[in-house]
This record gives structure tokens, sequence and C-alpha cells, in this order.
């Protein structure tokens, strides 16, 4: 049991170091959209270790144990990623409620610190990023009931063989409405540009983040870090059809988080209104019919 | 051939030790508090943007005190300007530094003769980085930025440590040249 | 645009026959200026107001401290005929009392209230001229004033830099001006071709 | 729900400039909102009563940062109607460029500043990317990058630099060839248009209210009230170009009013490229020692087409050395204080920090 938990901090921490040197190459690459070269490849590893070199102001317990929590919170749902299709650290507890269940575990102690910390632009930017999370979630579940349905099994990794079975046939081919839905739904979560009304710096000065400063705020910026490689390598297993070595994986993982990227570089921000209503309106539409036709019709390419 | 004695390292000299470490990592990634408090803050769209490019030196401009280490005055500070800058920089976490730009900051510049303009910032809050010139220019403000590393590495910015120490000297001249720090409209009870 | 000359004539036999004009000046083309009695001037305003020149473009006030009298001017413009209207009006110094023109121009609130502040004129009519606007706590004399020293303000609230005096005293040094001259017909002969 | 009192304050991303905005708030709408400006004041005018003639020179540019060149000119077309004195034609024509330069610079900067608020990143570095490049050609003619000390009373301080037409030219090019690329970055993007249409609009009876000049009135007037046409200064009269106009103004209009103005500016300053004649440029406006110039007594208010709208210089001189009184009439005075009380409430907290941006408020400008 103590190797299995070993090596699920083992996978945390590859995914954090993956997630940092990825979101570093790819500041270069959004810099080189901008006409400008970027900051070093490692940029975001200073970041981080400069803020939690840092002397920090405390709001109350709350404020210091909602980040604790969202930490905590947020490392356990990552040693449950499967890397590849037999490098998992839990044998069949990559289910992917699991998943849904404890981000929400994450957000919760991000959402109670940062309205602890009673400044009015933390508990608005606080509402926007559960009403945007609201938002993004009901199409994405409803895609991904579809390919659980289709695929029968509920766990990450059996997806993830099920499309290496069939012929290497990715659910985001066989799926075209599901994967467009991921995709809309993966830069929802990632808090992509033109849904990334909850860190909106030019109105509530970068939302719940705002009474944050040096250690908290490292500590968050870490939690970012391992809540975008779980959202994109479950994106990867579900819709890119997993990878047989970690190399491939890296890879698909690469490829996924630039081109995210590169689309949210040239959009701007919605307001939140426009954003609810943009979810739920294709991205549903799509989903809706996607389900109807991948089960009852049973037409999936 | 000497035998490197293996010396045990007092408390201090450890902690001296974790200080520099985060020294390189405060001076690699330096974050700039987005706050225009004066006409030099003209040269900074240029600094930050494709044109000179800051981020190259880790350096990024951020939306709260809390997040910032460098507090930028650029230009001349007017009184009413003063408070709220009092304000921001009790705000930032420590260690922070201040750049002041312009020569407003050095010695009230064009404007040294004005009712409403202080001669010279360091009355007032603590000053690590003087950038000279009226409307100094991008290469000199990014020159400025690269100073503040130097000092850093070199252990001399510690201008933050200069506030806690000679904080009655610094309140004084405050409320000298203030008459009265707190803000008192109906939105600061 | 092009008949604005007569637009000058137009307006100045407009307004000059309708109302007691202390002095009126062109001063080119596109501006003319009436000095009016203090009383005339929110008539006058108003008149203008109907007869196109809609936006005041600009409100402040003069301190002529010799003669002890603020002087107070009105800018307005019309977009249509493109002629500057200054209507300027005296009012006494120690104190300056002016109806504000907010039910004619609305916004002139902020301007009188600027003026109240940096002048002290009373405005009566324009509800918060008391409220300060731009200075925060201030304790001397409205600053725009002519007797308002800013340089004295400055040198005793704000500590200035004191530069310590070194410098080298150059006075009673033998001249340089011969080596000067030397050099320079040595540059001229040796650009003409002469030897070093 | 109860009211929250909101800072859009002087230390905030989306406030370009120092003044500070004060929002009740409820949900996401605001109610009511005032500018608290003062921030930046420094005793302008009484400074200019302390300098000299010639001195004031210096001190005029740093009225507004962002647009220095209107205020050097509004100063020197005032001095020179006190003194009805002719400027020779060159002099005329190398202002319009300079003019011209500046207000294509604003645009790209205002136009890039859209960017922040609308979370387009993008927009803005390549904005100020170009903007950048008109700064080093204000750097090869006058010396200085942002503050130029060039146009004087009397005409401008020195000739063009040699061969400086060759950069102006290929810049136009380059700016010309990548409009339709910055139309479709910015006011084409579907997000940024979901953003900026139908917000902060600005009826035309609050224009004449408030006397808000610029693309401001000109977008919801619907008449092209442009000093430049009107008023024709400094040999305007003699150079095509038209104003473009609007009858609903909201963000998207006057956003778009810009980018019309900026081809308008790119024609304009290839035709006095073309038209300029040779000759002096600079007529000295008095005898003897520059410090002691003297200016005839009299009242002049002499207005210029800034990029915001109308900026006027009222001066007063007794016959002195110096000015007697200098009065500044800002651009953005009313479309910035009085305005916010009018078009603010009522719309998204979100589009409270596209109003600095659409509506071009220098806030140096408010309070001197």
């Amino acid at each position: 049991m103590i190797l299995n938990i070993l090596f699920g901090v083992g996978v945390a921490f590859f995914g954090f170091v993956l997630q940092t040197t990825v979101a570093g190459v790819n500041r270069k690459v959004v810099a080189r959209v901008q006409k400008r070269y970027g900051p070093k490849w490692y940029q975001e590893f200073l970041d981080i270790f400069k803020l939690l070199s840092k002397r920090a102001t405390t709001h109350g317990w709350i404020f210091d144990f909602g980040v604790i929590m969202a930490l905590g919170g947020i490392i356990g749902t990552a040693m449950f990623m499967p890397i590849t299709s037999d490098l998992v650290a839990f044998e069949n507890f990559d289910n992917f409620f699991i998943f849904v269940y404890l981000i929400a575990v994450g957000m919760l102690g991000m959402a109670m610190s940062a309205s602890g910390s009673g400044n009015p632009l933390a508990s608005i930017g606080v509402m926007r990023a559960l009403t945007t999370m609201l938002a993004y979630e009901v199409p994405f579940m409803i895609v991904v009931i579809t390919i659980i349905k289709l695929t029968g099994t509920s766990s990450v990794s059996g997806i993830a063989e099920f499309q290496q079975l069939a012929g290497n046939n990715w659910f985001m081919i066989a799926l075209p409405l599901g994967g467009i839905v991921g995709v809309m739904s993966l830069m929802g979560m990632l808090g992509k540009k033109p849904f990334e009304t909850y860190i909106a710096p030019a109105e509530i000065a970068s939302g719940p983040m705002v009474e944050y400063g040096g250690k908290q705020l490292g500590m968050l910026f870490i939690m970012h870090e391992i809540t975008v490689f779980i959202e994109v390598s479950l994106f990867v297993h579900l819709f890119l059809g997993g990878a047989e070595n970690i190399l491939l994986f890296i890879v698909k993982y690469f490829l996924v988080y630039t081109a995210l990227n590169i689309i949210s570089s040239v959009y701007g921000r919605f307001k939140i209104d426009q954003v609810v209503l943009f979810f739920y309106k294709w991205p549903l539409i799509m989903a809706v019919t996607q389900a109807f036709i991948a089960i009852y019709l049973g037409w999936v390419i | 051939m000497l035998s490197t004695k293996f010396t045990v390292m007092t408390k201090e000299d450890v902690d001296r030790k974790w200080w520099e470490i985060g020294d390189f990592f405060r001076r690699n990634s330096l974050w700039m508090l987005m706050y225009c408090t004066g006409c030099c803050a003209i040269e900074l769209p240029p600094a930050m943007t494709s044109a000179y490019d800051m981020e190259r030196l880790g350096m990024g401009p951020m939306a709260t005190p809390r997040q910032a280490d460098i507090l930028l005055v650029s230009g001349y500070l007017s009184l009413k300007t003063l408070r709220r800058l009092i304000y921001t920089y009790e705000q930032m976490s420590e260690p922070k530094y201040v750049v002041g730009l312009g020569s407003c900051t050095i010695n009230g510049g064009i404007y040294h003769d004005s009712h409403a303009v202080i001669n010279q910032l360091n009355q007032y809050i603590p000053v690590d980085v003087y950038v000279a010139g009226c409307m100094p220019n991008t290469e000199a403000v990014m020159n400025g930025f690269v100073d503040l590393m130097g000092l850093i590495k070199t252990k001399k910015a510690n201008g933050w440590k200069d506030y806690h120490e000679r904080n009655e000297w610094y309140k004084a001249n405050q409320k000298f040249a203030l008459g009265e720090v707190k803000i008192h409209d109906e939105f600061h009870e | 645009m092009t008949n604005s000359m007569n637009n000058v004539e137009f307006i100045s036999n407009l307004v000059e026959n309708s109302y007691k004009i202390v002095k009126k000046e062109v001063v080119d083309q596109y501006q003319v200026s009436f000095v009016v009695e203090k009383e005339d001037v929110h008539s006058l305003l108003s008149f203008l107001k109907t007869n196109g020149w809609k936006q005041l473009s600009y409100l402040s006030a003069i301190d002529w401290i010799d003669d002890n009298k603020f002087e107070l001017v009105y800018i307005v413009f019309n977009w249509d005929k493109p002629v500057y209207i200054q209507i300027r009006t005296l009012i006494d110094r120690d104190n300056p009392v002016m109806n504000s023109i907010l039910p004619v121009f609305p916004g002139c609130k902020y301007y009188e209230r600027e003026a109240h502040e940096f002048f002290g004129i009373k405005f009566p009519g324009n509800p918060d001229f008391e409220k300060q606007l731009i200075l925060e706590n201030w304790d001397d004399m409205p600053p725009l004033r002519k007797d308002f020293d800013p340089r004295a303000y400055s040198d005793s609230k704000f500590a200035k830099r004191e530069y310590t005096e070194d410098f080298v005293n150059l006075n009673g040094q033998k001249s340089k001006q011969k080596e000067r001259e030397l050099q320079k017909e040595n540059i001229i002969k040796v650009r003409n071709g002469g030897k070093k | 729900m109860k009211e929250m009192k909101l800072f859009l304050g002087p230390q905030h991303p989306g406030m370009h400039g120092n003044a500070s905005v004060h929002m009740y708030v409820d949900g996401d709408i605001i109610k009511k909102s005032f500018l608290l400006p003062g921030m930046l004041h420094r005793g302008f005018e009484k400074g200019m009563e302390r300098h000299s003639w010639i001195n004031n020179i210096s001190l005029i540019p740093r009225v507004c940062v962002v647009e220095p060149d209107i205020n050097e000119m509004a100063f020197a077309m005032g001095v020179e109607k006190l003194l009805h004195l002719e400027i020779p034609e060159r002099a005329h024509y190398i202002r319009m460029i300079i003019l011209e330069l500046a207000r294509l610079s604003i645009h790209l900067m205002a136009y890039g500043g859209l960017g922040s608020p609308t979370g387009l990143y993008t927009l803005m570095y390549h904005a100020h990317a170009d903007r950048n490049t008109i700064l080093n050609i204000f750097e090869k003619i006058t010396g200085h990058r942002v503050y130029h000390m060039y146009i004087v009373p009397g005409g401008v301080r020195k000739d063009l630099p040699q061969g400086i037409e060759k950069d102006i030219h290929s810049f136009l090019d380059d700016l010309e060839s990548r409009y339709e690329e910055y139309r479709d970055l910015g006011i084409n993007n579907p997000t940024v248009l979901a953003r900026i249409t139908d917000t902060i609009m600005l009826p035309a009876e609050v224009v004449w209210e408030l006397g808000v000049t610029g693309i401001g009135m000109r977008s919801a007037v619907n008449k092209a009230y442009d000093l430049r046409k009107v008023m024709p200064y400094a040999r305007y009269d003699q150079i095509e170009f038209d104003v473009p106009i609007a009858g609903y103004s909201d963000a998207k209009t006057r956003v778009d009013c810009k980018l019309q103005e900026v081809v308008q500016s790119i024609g304009i300053i290839r035709q006095c490229l073309a038209k300029m004649p040779e000759g002096d440029v600079k007529v000295p406006i008095g005898r003897g020692q520059s410090m002691r110039w003297t200016v005839p007594s009299g009242h002049v208010y002499s207005a210029v087409e800034s990029s915001r709208g109308e900026f006027g210089y009222y001066i007063v001189s007794d016959g002195g050395t110096h000015p007697y009184r200098i009065g500044v009439r800002g651009a953005s005075y009313p479309q910035g204080l009085l305005g916010i009380e009018k078009y603010l409430p009522g719309t998204r907290l979100d589009d409270a920090a596209l109003w600095v941006d659409t509506m071009g408020v220098c806030s140096p400008e408010i309070d001197r």
C-alpha cells in the first residue's frame, strides 16, 4: 500500500514538473505570437520558488487553511491519474467520477479561502469561478457519459485501452461533436482566454487571487499547475486514446496544451453572462445530439 | 595538500545561505505593480510589450500590491497619490523594492516649486534604485531594473528593512508633509 | 465656413444691439470677446445658447490683484458658425460671489467647483461647489491667487535634497586662449595640405 | 442585494492613468459612479505663470503625457495670435506632420489599450510595437521620444533631418499594409465584438449637455464637427481628408471611428510630405535675449483638434515677460469627469474599464 502511495505522490510530482515546463515553453510560444521573445523556459519554476521564498500577510486561519486544503485536495486527485495504460498508482481506482469529485474538493478549498480574505473583488471572482464551473460541467458530463456508455467502463485507463484496442480509433475522431465539446469545456476548465472571466485582471484585479501574496500564492500556483495537469491528461485519456509509453503521453499533452494556448492568445474575454449563455447554447446542443447519435443510432465512426 | 576542514554551519550561516538562494529566485522573477503614479509611466508600455519586452528579464506587471515585488514610482508624486502610495507600499509582501523613475522623484524635477508635488521620494518611502531623466528612455528604465537585480545579488537592496528600522522617521516625515496620512472620504470609513 | 468673417460681424451686431457691451475685441476671424456687466452674463449666455452657441468650452477666472478684481471668463462655441465667444466680467475680489450658470450649461458643475477651489469664488446655485475636488486637506489660501507663493509653501512642507557644494574654484587661472588659437591654426594648416 | 462599494481605483490594471472611479455595485450592475480626480495635480497653471514665455515651452508638453504635441501647438498658436505673427509656410507643414504622427501614436495606443479590458493582450503587444516605431521617428526628428518641445511660438525648433521622409514613408506603408489585419484582430474579433457592442452609449443630448467633443461627439451627432474642418488651422484647408462620423455612439462605433481616423491621418501625412515647400522654419518672436521676450497684452483662446476632442489654451498676457494666466481646457474634462456619472450607471462591472479607452480619457488633463 505504501508503495502505491509513494508511486501516487511521484505521479503528482511528475505532473507538476511536466506541466510547469510545458507552461514555460508555452509562454515562449505565445510570446512569439505577440511578436516578442518570451521568458526563459524555466521561468514558471522561478516564479513559483520566488513566491515560496517571500513572506506574506495572512487574513485569518480560514484564509491559510483553505489554501492547504485546496493544494492537498488537488494532489490527492493527481495521485489517481494514470500516466499510461499500465503506469497507474492505484490499480482499479482511476475511475472518472473520482476525479470529478475530488477536483471539487480543491476548488471548494480555494473558494473558501478566497472569500475568507474579505476583499469584495475576491468574492466576486469566486462567484464567477463557480458559475463558469457550473457552465462547462453540463455539456462535458453529457459527452463523458456517452463515452462511458460506449466503452462500458468508467475507469480512465480502461477507456484509453478501449480506444487503443479499437485500432487507435480515438474518440476525438469517433465522436466528432463530442471532441469539439471536449475542447471547449477544457478551455473553460483551464480558464483559457474566452472564458477567463474569473481571473480577469482588468475588471476585478485577478479575481480570487487578489489578497494572496508570498507563500499562499506560491501554493496556489502549484495547485493551478497540477489542476491543469489533471484536466489536460483527462482530456488526453478520454479523447486522444491515452498512451502506450510516457514519451507519447508527453507529446500528446504538449500538443493539446500548446494548441489551446495559441487559440486563447487571439481571443478576448467574455463577460460572465455571455460565458454561461454560450455554454448552454452551442456545446449543450452538440453534446445532446452526439449522445443521441452515438447511443441510440449507434453511428460511431 | 590542505584538507578542507568541514566546519559545522551555524544557524545564521544556514539562514544566510537560504536567503542567497531565495535572492536568486527573487532576482530572476521580479513582478512589477501595475500602478502609473505619474507621467513617466508612459515609458512602461513599450518596456512591457514587444518593443523591449521586460518578460525576457522575468518581469511582468501584476494587478495587486500583494503579488508585486517592485513598486514603480514613475514620475512626479502629488500629495493625493502619496497617501495612496503609502497604503499600497505597506500592503506589499516583504522583501519589496521601490524604483523611482524620473528626476521628479530625485529632487522634484520641473515641479520643484509646485505646491502639490513632493521633492524627494526617499523621505517618505525607502527607494532602492533611481532612474534619472525627465522621461527616462525605455532603455534607461530597463537598465534601472538590471541595476536592481545587481543590488539584490549583492544584498544591498534592503530598503524594506530600512523602513522597519527607521519607521518613526518615515512616519514623522509623512505626517509633516501630508498633515494627515489617513484618507477621509466616504469610502474609507 | 468660408464666410466666417461675417460670422463675427453677424454675432457682434446681434449681441450689440440687445446688450450693453463694456468692451468688444475681435481677436481674429474665429474669435470675438465681450466684456459685460456681472448682471448681464446669465441672460447673454442663454441668448447665445438659443442662437446656436450650445457648447461651453471653458470657464475660469483671472486674478487681477492690482485693481483688486477677479475676472470670470466663459468661452462658448458654435460648431455650425465656428466663432469662439469669450464673455468676461469683473467681480469684486474681497467677496467674490457669482451666481452659477448650472441651469444654462449643466456642464459647468465641475468648472465652478474647480474655480471655487483655486480662487475662492462662491457660486450659489451650484449644489456642491464647496466640496473639495482636486486638492485634499488644503490648509492654505486658494493656490491660484496671485499672492500665494508655491515656492515658499513647497520649501516649508517638503524637504528638499541638499547638494553638497563641492566645486573647484577656477578663477585666477592662466587663460588657455592662446593655446586654443594655436591649435585652430594648426588644424586649418593641416587641412589645406601643410605638414603637421 | 446589499450595494457594494468598489474602486476602479488609482491602482488598478484597468485604469490607464491615475484617477479613482468610485462605484456602487449591485451584483454586477453599476448603480452609481463618480470620478475622484486630483491624483495627478501638480499646480500646472501656477507653474506656467512663474515661467517666462520661452521657458514655458519646456513645461507645456507635460500637461498630458499621452499626446504632448497638441499642447505645444495650442500654446504656439495662442502666442502667435497675440503677436499677430505669420510663420513660414514650411513650418505649417512640419507642424501638421508632427500632429498627425502624434494622432497616429495615440490612436494605436488607445486601440491597443482596448486589448487589456477585453483580455486580448496580443492586440496590445502589436499596437505598442507599431507605436514604438513612431516614437523612434520622433526621436530622430526632435531628439526625444515623448516630450518633443519641437513646435515653438514662431514656427518649429529646427528643420526635419535628412532622409526622414524615407523612414516615415516606410512606416506608413507598413502600417497601411497591416491595417486589415488590425481590424480582424481587434474589432472583427467575435469575443471583442461581443464585449464592446451596445455598451457605454453616449446619446446626442448628453454630448451637448456636457460639452463632449471629438470622436464622442462625431459618433453621436452624425456631423463632421472636427476643428480641422470647421476652423482650419495650420494649412489644414489645403489638405483633402474626410472625417468619420456615425449616428449611434457606443464603444464599437467609437473604436471604429478611431480606426478610420488612422487611415485619414496616414493620407494627411503623405500629402504634407508631398506638398512641403522649402524655406526657413522659424521666425523669432521678439528681439534680444529670449528670456526677455514680451508678448502684447490680450486675451486669446486657441484650440486644436486632439485625438480626444477640442483641446484649448486660454492665454492672458499683460505685456510682461511672463504669461499672466494660462488656462488649459482638457479635451477629456467633460467626457471624463462629468460624463462618468451619466453613462456608467447601468452597465456591467466589466465594462467600467472599457470606458477609459473608448472615451479616450487622459487623467492628467483633468487635474492639471
